[in-house]
């Protein structure tokens, strides 16, 4: 039915099972769009937060796309600063899936500001001090980017490839990628580092706050280098998603073997930096403000000192360990394993610097806030996961997101 | 940006003694009855509930008849952040410049049009001063009519807090300028509806810069370590985190100075010098 | 998923044809003049439409409940601050009450139809005027009049312009979104002024506070 | 003309382009934004002259100088008034709150006549000849005693004016709330022999101590107390609160003694023991004032040595031995009796066994002292005037009247009548005075089989609220045949009325106010009206001259003012002008002209403390009410502002909760935050647990203030049946109204209604033998998780 639009010789399912599919995913887009226009027309009293709980499931769903979504500027940084050509297999999904993840944080943001009619004074009224100036700034500067690098794969498409005009401007637009990416990573850098800024610069949050170099708290590098480090591993989750649904194998293991060893060696600096911050903030920062660690873990029915175990050891060091050494990387399920604990440990990282800050008491007589996300909240943040579903879907069937593909589908 | 408070014009700051405060909750509605505070059916959820003025009730943990209770008002903090220099702690995230720091008076300004409910001033400031309209204002039938011309109603979405009754001040400057006296302002001229509300005579305000004032007097504010008290019945509310919050509190109840910062065990008493060479006591 | 198949099935025949109108380039250049010719007559039209039906659209227009004579009565009295006066506590009363105008106006001055409604509709029946303020500030400024007419010694003029030298009054006109009197953004659309008082935008504030003073001043300084 | 997608392409292009180099995109991206700070739903007050207005505060018996701040004359804020003698500049939350009383949405807007399950709008004249015509109706029919009147005081020219209305009926049914003020008066009387009110000058004591009382939690003047607290603080006077539970007072106290609930009474004469046995009592005055003193200093020492007391209070002997000599050794030591606000009466014997302290040491009409502040008739009634049907009625003694006991030791068993209150809108000369009481008249109604009261007016009070066994209360309310409330609100005795004639709230109105509240001053004011009536209601007192005059004959006759104005010109005489120009007299407290005595036969004839009811098996805690000046407990429900102080360890969501000692807990097995029911005698109720330290085990405590029913059922009829609304009186001064929640159509008030647990429907009446007053401050209860 479609076939006219699907990238030559790819096998695709047929139309009207692809289109139940997307049918069933788009349902849940539209309750998804129905908790968004309640947000909007309603008010923020549509959602379980509170005047302790100012940031909550929505800020960290945005971080932790933007964290997952990191794959798309660290692999492009590599391949086309860095030149490492095996990665241009796996790019397009990279910038595809960077693509989706950013307008989702930058559609989250819309949703989680009181007056989205007044959202545009971020820029225009900027308060340059603010790490969430940076992070707008960079956020939609480095949106336009990954617009920009996203659309020469859409130009692939059979249909559009056929009109000169648009092949002429898709070639010529690889061409200058590498400046974009160049771009886009030096963006990427700031904004996923500015994000990490966000938690660490609040000097009245005890459980947050990190000293750093000049105006950036460590926090800053450590958001920005597990962006870099973990951002892969979800690029990969999605690949073996995909073989898995299409049961086809669409990228070469040489290829996924790489990005999952430099993936497995940027975790393992990332998780030592990680350490020996937790281990001086546990030490000096923590203290000089009176607190000891366990105030930070005690006294509350969910914040135990497991959540510290499971985001260093589960999410850190296992991967870590796994996809460094060659024997177990090439092990196809400890891969997996590792790849999914990784995209684990970097979102239960955003989680702990955004919802657990805000549930730690301050003041010595305050007392532990503890929330839970109202379906509003739950279904607003479905959404960009249906929408990313959804679009992941239409750029597999119709462009050639995975370059390999046909070649291993011959070798086949 | 990197102007110190000391030597500026005014530096406005309240003292609180927490030993004639009687927890009556006088300043909290004066306080929402001044600032046009809304309120809504239920305001039990204390998490939800606009109190720009909000009276915390401690008690020392002790049991049955060691029990002693203390009612800790607090309204903003007005910090001057650290080194005093006006970097507050939400000052100084606020991405649209919705709140300042005004350097002429040391208070904290929440600009309600410019704010766009982003809400990371409420997660920068660990005393839950801030407060988000996460509701439409509503008065019942009428109830309306009883607004104040001074201060402007908040719509939905955006965060609110104690402003040291600003416009009383801006109210007094008029009066100056009227009188020809340029803005030079008398300390009974500006002060806060809690201030002038409390029947327990517990909270005064006015200029720390003034050693005339009141305020001044009470708790003597080392201009040389960012306004920290040198009175030792006098504390701020957690001196250790550097924000330098221009409200004070006094009380000769050792357990609750304790209460107002947090210690690790033994360091309480002890002269506590920080990695960053500011020394606490 | 009937809709997503139309959508798709009719994209595809695009697509097709698309296919085929590219091999038919020799007949390109009427195609590409249509699509210039359209693209200069959309432009035109929205551009045009932007500059001056939008303009229209945007602000709706109200009369005075009467006209008012600005220039015979700073004639009579001297000054604008004989009506426009301070209160004790230093705050402006801004446009006059009844109760002032009838200090003069005690019985029908002249022979004027307004001055007429004015005795009629409003002093005899104990009516304040609904005057149409110009230069209504919205609720979240403070403007102390105090400051800059007492401590700055500004004039009148600086920001109302030369109001006092009018004998009619013009139309108010009001932004339909925002409620605002439309002298808050100027009589020009694109906000342009050329006398200090065309516009009164926070900015217009801003700029001279910073000439005057050397700073912007503090948000608190005029908001509330 | 061939239109391919190269033009569509170009149209689109072209329009972007178009729009995007003309204004209107940004300025619409401006202008939105200008909007949403601008929302027409967001309301704007309206600019103008800023004026104050003084007047004084009638929320309560305290009454404060206000100054009320408006704009444009349209009153925005209520201020305490610098340099009034009561506060001086300080104010409570109810007090500044005033304001969302006026605007309360339970307000009743015009005179209603219940019709079955209805509310029907009427006009005045039309409700008043139907009241007026049921009493001429009982009065033909020699039933005038059946009419009869619950008004919160007795005082001023307000409450003058109803009990006016009572008599010249033909009727002694008029009725009181009681509070600790009555039980001082009675008191005096029988100790001191005079006619006077009590009061305490705790600004000027240099030691005090309190039996139970809320010395800063609403108790007599509360802010005058306030301020006292604060002085007493400078002054390093010391403050004693003998209290089961850590209260603010008791926070607040240099010493805390936490005696065992119902054994106040004894720690007292336990003090009055170890003063006398070392002496240090003021033993020059004790002899030359005293009577019976040797056979009182017999009574305690024999029964009331501090080792016996220390066992039966749980206070340490040496404890009550040091607070003795302290006391005594005080310049000007004060004992205050009054549970929590002093809102019920309380038991005669335990403020008599409190007063010995005061009579001890003799510090009593001097500065930091014990005042006796006689009662002075500042407004002169003309006499009232009966016919024969009215005077004969007026011979049948009151349904409530009770006879107070007390055996007075060796003296033997007396009957000793008190005193009708001074202020009397024009009791007949008869001398005959007799006591009575409102909790009696409810539980006589409810214990006849017809109700013996046939009328009944409920003016300024709201039985169905604040009386013990509210429920019991409601029940007589209903049983009686035709109930007129006056109620500017519809509260919880409203909603039961017949007739509704809605008055205006305090500061819609002008009366005479007296300083009162044990407060140590000489205080006349006029509160005037500082608000314009915001519905269709009247004022009190020309509402009763109203319906006197539609009640025609001899009645009519006792009214002949206009307007309540003319009356109060009046019968205040001089005091009128200069209160209108003054706006308050403030005089010198000046000693009794008779030297004092006291008879310290009554203080040695104590028996027992009010034993509570319930028996100990079945019910093994103890139930007492909390009083928190945050909530309102008396007549008046609390604004919205106070209920959002109020914490969440007191209401949460519906619920009440319930203070007990951890210990306590464990034993019930209940946990924090845990539901659990209460079982008394009189009800049970489902409330939350919060664990309080400083509460003693085996006690419950239980806010008061809470448990006000919503507001009106049934549909409300207008005359012209359009939907009730409207604001009759103000003009509307706010640009933007948007922001006003939609009028039901009903009269609720859903910031307090429906919220919580009424205390009194846990607590029933206990009556003092000595008084004849309720004295109930607890009850037996149990507790068991829900």
């Amino acid at each position: 039915m479609d076939s006219a639009l699907i990238p030559k010789g790819a096998k695709r399912c047929p139309f009207p099972v692809f289109a139940t599919g997307i049918a069933v995913v788009g349902a849940v887009l539209l309750w998804g769009v129905y908790a968004m226009g309640l947000c909007w027309l309603k008010g923020l009293n549509q959602t379980n937060m509170n005047d302790y709980y100012g940031f909550a499931l929505w800020i960290w769903a945005d971080l932790a796309v933007i964290a997952i979504g990191g794959g798309a500027f660290f692999t492009g940084l590599l391949k086309y600063v860095f030149g490492i050509d095996e990665l241009k297999n796996i790019i397009n999904l990279a910038v595809v899936i960077g693509f989706i993840c950013y307008s989702s944080a930058l559609l989250i943001l819309a949703i989680d500001i009181g007056q989205p009619l007044r959202g545009w004074f971020i820029f225009w009224h900027a308060n340059v001090h603010s790490m969430l100036t940076e992070v707008a700034f960079c956020l939609s500067l480095y949106f336009s980017v990954l617009t920009i690098e996203f659309v020469p794969l859409i130009l692939e498409n059979r249909q559009i490839d056929k009109v000169p005009f648009f092949h002429n401007l898709s070639h010529n637009m690889h061409g200058v990628m590498a400046i974009f990416a160049a771009t886009g990573a030096f963006l990427s850098c700031f904004h996923q580092g500015s994000l990490g800024g966000v938690a660490g610069v609040l000097y009245g949050r005890p459980f947050a706050y990190r000293e750093g170099l000049l105006v950036w708290p460590w926090t800053f590098f450590l958001f920005t280098w597990s962006a870099a480090a973990y951002g892969p591993c979800f690029t990969l989750v999605v690949t073996k998603l995909f073989e898995g649904i299409t049961r086809k194998k669409l990228v070469k293991d040489n290829v996924v073997n790489l990005l999952a060893k430099i993936s497995g060696w940027m975790i393992t600096t990332y998780i030592i930096a990680k350490i020996i911050d937790t281990i001086y903030w546990m030490g000096v920062t923590a203290p000089d403000m009176g607190f000891s660690v366990m105030d930070f873990y005690s006294n509350n029915s969910f914040y135990g000192i497991w959540i510290l175990f499971a985001e260093i050891v589960l999410g850190g060091i296992v991967p870590a360990v796994i996809l460094t050494v060659k024997k177990y990387r090439e092990n196809k399920k400890l891969l997996l394993v590792a790849i999914i604990l990784g995209v684990f440990g970097v979102c239960l990282n955003r989680w702990v610097m955004v919802l657990q800050v805000m549930a730690v008491p301050v003041m010595s007589f305050d007392t532990w806030a503890l929330y839970l996300p109202s379906w509003q909240e739950v279904a607003t943040t479905i959404l960009p996961v249906a929408y990313g579903i959804i679009l992941i879907s239409l750029a597999y069937r119709y462009l050639p997101v995975f370059p390999q593909e046909q070649e291993l589908y011959d070798t086949k | 940006m990197t102007q110190d408070n000391h030597g500026k014009k005014y530096k406005f700051g309240m003292v609180i003694d927490l030993d004639k405060c009687t927890g009556c909750g006088s300043c909290m509605v004066a306080c929402m009855s001044e600032n046009n505070v809304p309120f809504k059916e239920d305001e039990t959820n204390k998490k939800d509930s606009i109190t720009w003025m909000r009276v915390f009730k401690l008690t020392n943990g002790k049991p049955f008849p060691e029990t002693d209770i203390c009612y800790m008002p607090r309204p903003c903090m007005h910090c001057g952040g650290k080194g005093d220099h006006g970097h507050s702690p939400c000052v100084s995230v606020c991405p649209a410049t919705a709140t300042d720091y005004g350097h002429d008076t040391g208070i904290v300004s929440q600009i309600y049009t410019r704010c766009f409910g982003c809400r990371y001033c409420m997660g920068a400031c660990p005393y839950h001063a801030r407060y988000f309209n996460w509701w439409d204002p509503k008065w019942p039938d009428g109830m309306e009519e009883y607004l104040s011309p001074n201060v402007s109603p908040r719509m939905r979405g955006v965060v609110e807090k104690c402003s040291f009754c600003y416009h009383r001040y801006q109210a007094a400057r008029d009066k100056a300028y009227h009188e020809e006296r340029r803005d030079e302002i008398e300390e009974s001229e500006y002060q806060t509806a809690c201030t002038q509300a409390c029947p327990a005579g517990a909270i005064t305000f006015g200029d720390l810069n003034n050693p005339d004032h009141e305020v001044c007097k009470f708790v003597n504010p080392d201009p040389h370590q960012c306004g920290k008290p040198r009175n030792p019945k006098a504390f701020r509310l957690l001196e250790r985190l550097q924000t330098n919050p221009k409200v004070y509190y006094i009380s000769e109840r050792e357990w609750v100075r304790k209460a107002g910062d947090n210690y690790r065990d033994g360091e309480w008493g002890k002269e506590i010098h920080s990695s960053d060479g500011n020394s606490h006591k | 998923m009937s809709e997503l198949e139309k959508k798709t099935e009719s994209g595809s025949v695009d697509a097709a044809k698309d296919g085929a109108s590219s091999e038919q380039k020799a007949e390109g250049d009427s195609g590409v003049g249509m699509g210039i010719l359209f693209f200069i007559a959309a432009f035109a039209v929205c551009f045009l439409s932007g500059w001056l039906l939008f303009p229209s659209l945007l602000y709706s227009k109200k009369e005075q409940p009467f006209n008012f004579n600005h220039a015979l009565h700073v004639a009579e009295t001297g000054g604008c601050e004989s009506c426009h006066s301070f209160r004790e506590d230093g705050t402006f009363a801004g446009v006059p009450k009844n109760s002032s105008c009838i200090e003069c106006h005690e019985s029908q001055l002249g022979e004027t139809e307004d001055e007429a409604i004015f005795m009629t509709e409003y002093v005899e029946k104990g009516k304040e005027v609904p005057w149409l303020i110009y230069s209504k500030q919205p609720d979240c400024v403070f403007f102390s009049h105090a400051a800059h007419v007492t401590g700055a010694k500004m004039d009148c003029v600086t920001c109302h312009g030369n109001i006092g030298e009018s004998t009619t009054m013009k139309p108010y006109q009001e932004n339909r979104i925002t409620g605002y009197s439309r002298d808050i953004w100027g009589e020009n659309i694109w906000g342009v002024k050329k006398n200090p008082w065309d516009r009164m935008k926070m900015d217009d504030c801003a700029k001279c506070h910073q000439e005057e003073t050397g700073s912007k001043g503090a948000c608190f300084q005029c908001h509330k | 003309m061939k239109i391919d997608r190269r033009s569509f392409l170009g149209l689109g292009l072209g329009a972007a382009a178009g729009v995007t180099l003309s204004p209107m995109p940004w300025k619409l991206t401006d202008d939105s934004s200008i909007w949403s700070q601008n929302w027409p739903w967001t309301p704007v007050p309206i600019d103008g002259e800023v004026t104050f207005d003084d007047t004084v505060c009638t929320l309560c018996p305290g009454n404060c100088g206000i100054s009320v701040k408006k704009v444009n004359g349209r009153a925005i804020k209520i201020e305490g008034k610098k340099g009034y003698p009561v506060n001086d500049g300080g104010i409570c939350l109810h007090g500044i709150s005033g304001l969302q009383y006026l605007y309360d949405p339970s307000r009743v807007r015009f005179p209603m006549v219940k019709n079955g399950d209805t509310w029907k709008q009427v006009s005045w004249d039309e409700a008043a000849s139907l009241v007026a015509g049921k009493i001429k109706e009982l009065k033909d029919k020699g039933m005038a005693d059946s009419v009869a009147c619950v008004a919160g005081s007795d005082k001023g020219s307000i409450a003058g004016l109803y009990k006016r209305f009572i008599t010249s009926v033909g009727s002694q049914n008029f009725y009181t709330v009681d509070t600790m003020e009555k039980t001082w008066e009675m008191l005096i009387e029988r100790v001191h022999g005079l006619n006077a009110s009590a009061a305490f000058d705790l600004a000027k004591s240099d030691y005090i101590i309190s039996f139970g009382t809320g010395f800063i939690e609403g108790w007599g003047s509360p802010v005058n107390n306030f301020l006292a607290n604060s002085s007493r603080k400078e002054r390093h006077a010391k403050l004693v609160q003998v209290e089961y539970r850590l209260s603010n007072t008791a926070a607040s106290a240099d010493i805390w003694l936490p005696a065992k609930p119902g054994t106040e009474a004894s720690l007292a004469l336990g003090i009055c023991s170890a003063m006398i046995s070392a002496n240090l009592y003021n033993a020059a005055f004790a002899q030359s004032a005293g009577k019976d003193f040797e056979a009182f200093a017999k009574f305690v020492n024999e029964k009331y040595d501090p080792e016996l007391v220390s066992r039966t209070t749980g206070v340490d002997a040496a404890k009550i031995k040091a607070v003795a000599a302290e006391f005594a050794k005080a310049k000007s030591p004060l004992a205050i009796a009054g549970r929590g606000k002093g809102e019920s009466a309380g038991s005669l014997m335990e403020f008599a066994a409190v007063h010995a302290l005061n009579c001890l040491t003799g510090n009593i009409n001097k500065e930091g002292g014990f005042w006796t502040i006689e009662q002075q008739d500042s407004l002169t009634w003309p006499s009232v005037v009966m016919d024969d049907s009215a005077t004969k009625s007026y011979a049948k003694p009151p349904v409530g009247a009770v006879t107070s006991v007390i055996d007075s030791g060796a003296s033997g068993a007396g009957i000793f009548s008190a005193v009708v209150s001074a202020v009397s809108g024009g009791a007949t000369d008869s001398g005959q005075k007799v006591l009575s009481s409102v909790s009696k008249l409810f539980e006589v109604i409810n214990a006849s089989e017809k109700s013996p009261v046939e009328l009944l007016m409920v003016y300024n009070s709201n039985p169905c609220f604040t009386l013990r066994n509210a429920k019991v209360v409601k029940d007589a309310v209903n049983k009686i045949p035709f109930v007129v409330s006056f109620s500017p609100y519809m509260d919880d005795t409203a909603q039961l009325a017949d007739v509704i004639l809605p008055t205006h709230t305090s500061l819609e109105m002008t009366q005479d106010v007296y300083s009162g509240a044990c407060i140590a001053q000489n205080v006349i004011a006029l509160s005037k009206s500082v608000a314009v009536p915001v519905y269709d209601t009247k004022h009190p007192g020309d509402a009763i001259i109203s319906l006197a005059k539609a009640t025609e004959g001899s009645v009519a006759s006792n009214f002949t003012w206009k307007t309540y104005s003319e009356c109060l010109e009046s019968i205040m005489g001089d005091n009128f002008a200069t209160l209108s120009e003054e706006g308050y007299i403030a005089s010198e407290l000046a000693p009794p002209v008779t030297p004092l005595s006291v008879d310290f036969s009554l203080f040695a004839a104590f028996k027992d403390s009010i034993s509570l009811e319930g028996d100990a098996k079945s019910y093994p805690l103890t139930l007492v009410p909390i009083d928190t000046i945050r909530l309102a407990s008396s007549t008046l429900a609390s604004p919205p502002f106070a209920v959002k102080t109020v914490e969440d360890t007191v209401l949460f969501e519906k619920d009440t909760l319930v203070e007990i000692n951890p210990e306590t807990a464990d034993k019930v097995g209940v946990d924090d935050g845990d539901y659990a029911v209460i079982t008394t005698s009189v009800g049970e109720a489902k409330v939350r647990i919060h664990l309080f330290d400083g509460i003693m085990p085996g006690i419950i405590a239980i806010p008061e203030g809470l448990g006000h029913s919503t507001g009106a059922k049934g549909e409300i009829i207008t005359k012209d049946g359009s939907p009730m609304a409207g604001i009759t009186g103000a003009t509307s001064i706010i640009t933007q109204t948007g922001g006003v929640s939609k009028n039901r159509g009903q009269l609720e008030n859903l910031y307090i209604g429906g919220k919580g647990v009424n205390v009194n429907e846990l607590i029933g009446p206990v009556m003092d033998p000595a008084s004849g007053l309720d004295a109930a401050w607890g009850i037996r209860a149990r507790i068991s998780r829900a």
